[in-house]
């Protein structure tokens, strides 16, 4: 069974978009992404609106006070296995956002990250080589799963 | 409508000079050129005492039915805080708008000034935002309510603060706190 | 017009696909299986859109000709530069850093300069590959 | 209204749509499915930003401006650059006004066809969004090509502008203006003519010109309601004076004046078409000459350290007039700054547009000011404790349900 739920599960990534106080450069680029000229969708990656059905969590942005725990409950509510990406420099170490009395860490603080894309803002090939290396993470952990059975 | 005899820099800061005589603290206009053909347009910046400052905006409306309201800076100068209510004029016409700015200063211990949102509804984001972040306590404001702070950040705490109550407790350095682990 | 879309959509059936199939056209069945193809030479990565010349991508740092006069240090805006007091040079985070090229222009040696390197993404934000020193 | 039976409804939205950027939150009080109040909470996305720029130098302070927004992420430093100008007396030598002017115009078509995009998205019509993003795609091209980065463009510096247009440059810039030229007609001729658009549009998110004028809007949103306020011509910066160009207000196209939401339409896609005749002026008139008046940095950051005054910079950003405010005691950093970005003041009137309109219209009617500070990720209905969850993708589904129940 696991042999045949990581084969679709590679067919189909599905991505949740969750900004987290960003200044919304990278969030353009991620819809940018999604739009004809880079379009992601070639590699069955479809935006969808609950972290519910969603595989890979984009998250942006110093997390803010406000944020932090809206940030929690979206990671708790993906189902396993789920990787996370963060998207640009901001939420990989609190970039230009270095020092201030209402921002809580960058997001590697608040929830596990696997792939950080660097950049300010990365360019949308760079969240898509982001996305080749959380498959490849992806697939390690299936492999490692099919070892340890 | 008023509007049509549009009055010049010095006429306006003399109007506001015969009206409050006094409380006009200091006034200044600055004049700035730009591009090749030199046009201009003034500035004009008044300190204004704080007992007749609702009368002195309620007089702008005597030069422009719709006066135009940016915003309110303030900052925190030790001893008494500063505010800087930025208005301007005659909007509507190529080159005609001049910029206002009111300074009033607030003792420390009695931050208090009324507020203008019955002459111009718009302000009241602003004026909140001075209630939350350097402590000024606005007479007769219509939401009290905090706006751009989490409600969950410490009471008494003003981030623009320069003396003990500013944030300085709460700061974090995220790049250092990583520099730790490495 | 009922449905003024429809004459663009049918025009754009006609057209070239806008899309830049940047590494492959579709998602390879196994990425590592992939990625060693790619290493072998079997299979070409297409190039993704051409980067202008005076990018601003991953910066590049000239060791020798730095003489440490912590300039650069002055001007970065995210404090990305790190100061190594005992050899006088400086070591950069690239997960800090904002790409905006000031130190280049504020560097009196010009030992700083921004590549067209772009492709930028790690599990680690801290490894070897994203410190330029 | 039936009486005191009249339940509100508490609606709290959890996830981020793709669409909508930062969180911002609502309060509405409803009746069935008409909305009777409204209640605005910002500040999910305060960083802080005006207290940290209190402590860099204004160097510094320009990278960190650019973040304030993404979209808008030239006026920002650009506003901030001209209170410290006017604070410290520098001079900007003209080529660099003119500089200014077409990367000011650059960014503003980048942002009104990303709008188009957003709203048309909003209205369930995502082939348009494709449409219009692709179109931006040759913008962000240009201003690539101009500046080295796609969004945070970082060519402003104080005193001028870090990179200048040199003439083997301006014949890619002709090209690629004559494509956005040809492409934004046709996007105007799909958004203008078609039906169901002018359906969900038309006196949809009222705001009268008195309450327009009362609550200081700014921007695309007041124009549409016939306020002629317009800081490029109003107070002329850079090197506006010298260029012709007029207000734009709806009835240039329709004759009249409904301050709707298809006559916001209107106004943001005759701006684009201004704003490429704008650089073709500027692109023609520009003198020759240096880019920057202090090139050296060190040399900028010691004159800084020795000002001792105040200065506001005013700048008409895609949204609406930018207003900064710099304070300087002598110290090198700035001891107060203020920033106002122009949602701050077209926050409050969504709430006279709201007022009877349904929650499907809320999508619509919030994307049409669009909002920096930006779209609802949080709709909020007060209620006597029943909790009823609708996340915005439901919001969003109510939204292209309509348009289909309207369009059949």
């Amino acid at each position: 069974m696991s042999k045949a739920l990581s084969k679709s599960f590679k067919k189909a990534l599905w991505v949740y978009h969750c900004n987290s106080g960003s200044c919304n450069g990278c969030d353009i680029e991620i819809i940018a992404a999604l739009c004809p000229r880079y379009d992601v969708e070639r590699f069955g990656i479809r935006l969808v609106g609950s972290p519910r059905h969603a595989d890979v969590l984009l998250v942006t942005g110093p997390v803010t006070r406000q944020l932090v725990d809206k940030v929690k409950r979206v990671y708790d509510q993906m189902p396993n296995p789920k990787a996370v990406i963060c998207v640009g420099n901001c939420g990989n170490t609190g970039d230009v956002f270095y020092e201030s009395y209402n921002l809580l860490g960058p997001i590697d603080k608040v929830i596990p990250v696997d792939v950080y894309v660097i950049g300010c803002p990365p360019r949308p090939e760079n969240i898509i080589n982001g996305v080749l290396k959380a498959w490849l993470k992806l697939e390690t952990l299936e492999k490692n799963k099919e070892v340890r059975e | 409508m008023i509007r049509d005899k549009q009055l010049k820099p010095e006429e306006i800061v003399q109007s506001f000079k015969d009206a409050f005589t006094t409380n006009i603290e200091d006034s200044r206009i600055e004049r700035r050129v730009t591009g090749i053909k030199k046009a201009g347009f003034t500035i004009i910046w008044l300190r204004v005492k704080r007992e007749s400052f609702k009368d002195v905006v309620k007089h702008i409306f005597t030069f422009d039915e719709y006066p135009h309201f940016a915003v309110t800076s303030g900052y925190d100068m030790n001893e008494n805080i500063e505010l800087v209510y930025h208005f301007s004029i005659y909007h509507g016409s190529r080159g005609r708008e001049i910029s206002l700015n009111i300074t009033v200063t607030l003792p420390k211990n009695d931050p208090s000034i009324d507020t203008i949102t019955d002459l111009l509804p718009g302000a009241v984001i602003s004026e909140q935002e001075k209630q939350e972040m350097l402590g000024v306590i606005v007479k007769g404001i219509p939401k009290n309510q905090r706006v751009f702070i989490s409600d969950d950040f410490p009471e008494g705490v003003y981030p623009w603060r320069k003396d003990e109550t500013g944030p300085d407790k709460h700061v974090r350095n995220l790049h250092k706190e990583e520099d730790k682990k490495t | 017009m009922r449905f003024s879309m429809i004459p663009v959509v049918l025009a754009q059936m006609l057209k070239k696909p806008f899309t830049n199939k940047f590494p492959v056209k579709y998602a390879p069945s196994s990425p590592s299986r992939f990625l060693e193809k790619v290493e072998k030479g079997e299979i070409k990565i297409n190039p993704p859109v051409p980067v202008p010349e005076r990018f601003r991508g991953r910066i590049t740092y000239d060791k020798d000709k730095c003489i440490g006069c912590r300039l650069c240090l002055q001007v970065c805006p995210s404090e990305a530069i790190e100061y190594k007091t005992e050899e006088k040079k400086i070591r950069i985070y690239l997960a800090r850093c904002t790409f905006c090229a000031q130190c280049n222009e504020v560097c009196p040696v010009s030992c700083l300069s921004m590549s067209n390197e772009f492709l930028l993404s790690d599990t680690d934000k801290y490894s070897n590959s994203l410190i330029v020193e | 209204m039936r009486g005191a039976s009249k339940t509100t409804y508490q609606l709290p939205i959890g996830p981020i749509h793709p669409a909508l950027k930062e969180p911002v939150m609502f309060e509405f009080k409803v009746d069935g499915e008409r909305i009777i109040d409204v209640d605005v909470k910002l500040g999910q996305v305060h960083r802080g930003i005006e207290w940290a720029g209190t402590r860099r130098n204004p160097i510094q302070i320009l990278y960190l401006a650019e973040r304030i927004c993404g979209i808008c992420s030239y006026c920002h430093p650009m506003s901030f650059a001209l209170a410290v100008e006017r604070a410290a007396g520098i001079e900007v030598p003209e080529r660099a006004q003119y500089l200014r002017v077409i990367q000011g115009e650059l960014e503003r078509i980048c942002s009104h066809v990303l709008w188009a995009g957003v709203a048309a998205h909003e209205i369930g019509f995502d082939s348009v969004l494709f449409l219009t993003w692709e179109i931006r795609e040759k913008g962000l091209d240009l201003t690539e090509y101009l500046t080295g980065n796609r969004v945070t463009k970082g060519i402003t510096m104080i005193g001028g502008v870090r990179r200048d247009i040199t003439d083997d440059m301006v014949p890619k810039v002709k090209q690629a203006l004559d494509y956005l030229k040809e492409k934004i007609d046709k996007v105007q001729h799909v958004f203008l003519n078609d039906k169901t658009i002018k359906l969900r549009c038309r006196d949809c998110g009222v705001l009268t010109k008195e309450d327009a004028l009362k609550l200081c809007a700014v921007g695309p949103t007041a124009r549409a309601s016939g306020v002629k306020k317009d800081v490029r011509l109003d107070q002329g910066y850079f090197a506006y004076t010298d260029l012709d160009f007029d207000y734009v207000t709806p009835d240039i196209i329709t004759g009249e004046v409904k301050g709707d939401v298809y006559d916001r339409v209107i106004v943001r896609l005759l701006e684009v078409k201004q704003s490429i005749n704008l650089i073709e002026q500027c692109l023609e008139q520009m003198p020759k000459g240096d880019i920057v008046s202090e090139p050296k940095i060190p040399k900028l950051l010691a004159t800084l350290k020795r000002v001792n005054g105040e200065g506001i910079g005013r700048m008409e950003a895609p949204r609406g007039e930018v207003f900064h405010y710099v304070r300087f005691t002598g110290t090198g950093n700035p001891y107060a700054w203020k920033v106002r970005a122009p949602t701050y003041n077209n926050i409050l009137p969504w709430i006279p547009m709201l007022l009877d309109q349904q929650i499907a219209d809320i999508p619509i009617v919030a994307a049409s000011t669009d909002p920096c500070m930006s779209c609802t990720n949080r709709v909020a209905i007060i209620s006597n404790n029943k909790r009823y969850i609708m996340n915005s993708e439901e919001l969003h589904r109510l939204s292209i349900e309509k348009t289909r129940r309207l369009s059949i």
